[in-house]
């Protein structure tokens, strides 16, 4: 199975790229991803979320987990384009303000 | 009054998405939503706000239902959905024949989020509560939620990301 | 062995995108085709040749019996679906309860096509048995179809456009 | 509802493009546009299908119609950019060869 997101990395910043469904089937192998990418301890990551249609609450721990870890690590996350179904779903539980939507 | 739509199928999240895909097509009845904007090269096939709280709310519960109430690798029964599209509001039922729990035990989310407080769990039942109208449960077996979502100004509240 | 995936909802054209769309995701679980591919901005959702075969087959079979079976205007009765997704094949059974009739007496399409014979109409029944390896019809009430594709190696066929 | 498709004219030459499913639910809205074109005796139509993903014998009815009736009336009908699903059934019927596809 493709998965709807893939990681780029430039010196010590990382750009994430998430597309399609982030939900309970597709978040596991997102957090992997994210494990891997926070050992790493990019100064910079940016979440672009311009391609992802539908997100859960399964999707979203697995973000709030990405930024959490990045910021114990002295990291930046900025989060860019979420749109639709998962920008009322941050909205709704109050995020867009954390994360600067 | 047409007969509503019936969908059983196992209790896994292997079949989620013949789920969702159902319930989204049936709010798309009520919205009156295409199925895509023909002008929209990325075709997004939730973007209307009732279609987008009926999915949302109904994506948490399902997932809720394969996880908890047949656990994710033990033996699962099957999911019952009942979708009643009408002129003004979506009702669906879903039964389970898991373990029963008590909704009303289940912590409320922080009040204030900062980036220490934000959640990294329990947030789908706060979602569910916030994105519809009427969200019952019944323990049973079988345990039986019961969601409803009317399309008058709906828009409006999903806009404002008001928690209600 | 899953239970197989059981849909009832009425038999008029208004609830078709809720069939197409389970059978398109249920056909995925067979084939294993990603319901998006998140390097295509047009994000299709039916590329894959069994998808392709199955939603193709269904969607003609589906309009017939909303048209034919039951009258397009008239009195509505359910269309019931059961989906079995196995590891190398799909099958679908679809019951209505509406006029049967002799599948037969359907004449076949035209051997020589030019832009003088080109059909427009009678293409349904002829794209459903090309697309799978069995299409049944058992007249009834209740009327019965029996649709069945295996996985394996259904892309050269389609990519040929043999007519077998 | 939008329906998946629009015309546009420059002179004697149209282009039709249709996006989405041309099905059963949305055919008879193109049949009707047809209609209103090959009134018009256009020349040349350009039948632009890249944006389509899904057809099924009431959308080929309606393409086959629109082709007959501008070649029945002296013009052109060129079909471009059909894809996965609506190609596979093109081809199905043998119709890639008169369509020329
Ligand atoms: N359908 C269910 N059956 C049994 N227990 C459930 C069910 N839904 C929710 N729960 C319980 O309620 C808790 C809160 O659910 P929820 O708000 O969806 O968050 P999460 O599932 O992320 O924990 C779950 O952790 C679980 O203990
Ligand atoms: N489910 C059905 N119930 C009754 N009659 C049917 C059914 N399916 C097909 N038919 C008959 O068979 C004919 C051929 O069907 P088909 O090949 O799908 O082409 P079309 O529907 O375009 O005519 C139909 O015109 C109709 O008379």
């Amino acid at each position: 199975m493709t998965l709807p997101f893939d990681v780029s990395r430039n010196g010590n910043e990382a750009t994430l790229v998430i597309r399609g469904s982030l939900d309970i089937n597709t978040a596991p192998a997102l957090g992997e991803e994210i494990d891997r990418l926070v050992v790493t301890r990019p100064t910079k990551v940016l979440v672009d979320l311009v391609g992802l249609d539908l997100i859960d609450s399964s999707g979203v721990a697995a973000l709030v987990k990405l930024y959490k870890a990045v910021r114990a690590a002295g990291g930046q996350v900025t989060i860019t384009g979420a749109r639709d179904q998962p920008l009322a779903i941050f909205k709704l539980l109050r995020m867009d303000k954390v994360f600067n939507l | 009054m047409a007969p509503p739509i019936r969908l059983t199928l196992p209790g896994t999240l292997r079949y989620r998405a013949i789920a969702v895909r159902a319930v989204a097509e049936a709010a798309r009845l009520v919205s009156g939503s295409t199925q895509r904007d023909p002008n929209d090269a990325l075709a997004h096939d939730v973007r209307d706000p009732f279609d987008t709280a009926v999915v949302s709310a109904f994506m948490e519960i399902f997932n809720n239902v394969a996880i908890h109430a047949y656990s994710r690798d033990g033996e699962a029964s099957t999911i019952e959905l009942t979708i009643t599209p009408d002129a003004d509001q979506i009702m669906i039922e879903i039964k389970d024949h898991g373990v029963p729990f008590d909704i009303d035990g289940v912590a409320p989310l922080p009040e204030e989020l900062d980036e220490y407080t934000l959640p990294e769990g329990g947030m789908g039942i706060h979602i569910a509560k916030t994105m519809l109208d009427e969200v019952v449960y019944e323990p049973g077996p079988p345990n039986l939620w019961r969601l409803r979502k009317h399309l008058s100004a709906p828009a409006q509240q999903l806009r404002n990301g008001s928690s209600k």
